[in-house]
């Protein structure tokens, strides 16, 4: 896992994954770019991230990947990320191909549901709470 | 005593309580009005582990963390 | 559709297909990287194409994709491949994660069942039709 | 006249034909022994687009494809 204080240099990041599996005989290498994009007037995105949980909850999905023969990957950037830049790459290597299009599809999403990483619109300079684009975690609202 | 901490955009420095659960702690976080916007929506880890279970129980120097909705990516 | 005589220089294909998009808006780019598997003691994998209707078929994905908003890529090697290196890569471009998501499975998938491409095994230089590993086509049979 | 090409793994020359429709140039093939394991499992291409359907017709110079079970990626 790893975190970055800017934006991602997504040609580095995936050529270095390739080079380390080059000689593991995984047939099948599945990266995710998540780029910033324009739109409501935003200047960037800007991301908080509790690295602890994040890096349990990565933990947690290395094991289950290893427990099918797979490996998973991520990078994310910390504070601002321009728009047209790059905030997320995650990949799956795997043996097989089905393997790898399911794995990438569901680290992916719970990454969404379940990363402990906070996104908020920036605007004029300001940094505003992506309220309606997040999701509660899994098990919110037990102290309610 | 143990310790609470608000994540993300909760803007909220953190606070010491006594508390023997996790009750204990929702109780004193609903008297509290600055939360109750966010309670119903947050998840809560205790030492970095997350946890679902009101009845867990806590001890002195322990440390909960309140997290709010996510959005990573 | 781009076709070589040759293994896939993956990370100049990966990072000219990012370049080409860098300003598109495209919120996810994910690309499937298929590389050699040392298997079976074999040497290479060796690949034959009937560019004219793998390039219809690759058209028609184009315009699926386009229809909803997104874009698909692909790049295939013709002749020997050898083990750890990398015959095959596709990727797609979308505004959205979901359907980037959806839109690889498919897409790679159909190109397994439908791209007009024989796999051979390559073996003390010999090339050895992969039959028990290959599909018939959409619609095979009908001259039987 | 019409071509019929065999791709891929096919180790067979092309040939030409008279042929009305499809129906005849599978009726000819079958004549070949050589082709008995192929044609079950072979897709056909008529100039270069897909086709399945035996009654399609065929005019002079039109070039029929036989295409063998297909592995890329």
């Amino acid at each position: 896992m790893e975190l970055y204080n800017s934006p991602l240099d997504t040609k580095e990041i995936f050529g270095r994954w390739l080079d380390e599996h080059a000689e593991s005989n995984y047939g099948a290498y599945i990266p995710f770019v998540g780029t910033i994009r324009a739109e409501d007037g935003i200047e960037a995105l800007s991301f908080d991230i509790y690295e602890p949980v994040l890096q349990k909850w990565f933990d947690d999905w290395q094991k289950r990947a290893k427990a099918i023969g797979a490996v998973v990957k991520m990078a994310h950037s910390i504070g601002d990320v321009p728009v047209h830049t790059s905030s997320y790459v995650s990949a799956v290597f795997s043996p097989k191909r089905r393997v790898a299009l399911e794995l990438i599809d569901e680290f992916v999403e719970d990454f969404k549901a379940n990363a402990p990483i906070w996104k908020y619109d920036v605007k004029d300079g300001e940094r505003i709470y992506a309220a309606d684009r997040s999701t509660p975690m899994d098990g919110a609202g037990v102290l309610s | 005593m143990i310790q609470v901490e608000f994540l993300g955009p909760i803007a909220k420095a953190p606070i010491e309580m006594e508390a023997a659960t996790l009750a204990d702690v929702s109780q004193k976080l609903k008297e509290d009005s600055t939360l109750t916007q966010w309670l119903d929506k947050c998840a809560v880890a205790l030492n970095d582990t997350m946890v679902n279970d009101l009845s867990t129980a806590l001890k002195d120097g322990d440390r909960v963390s309140i997290l709010p909705p996510v959005c990573g990516g």
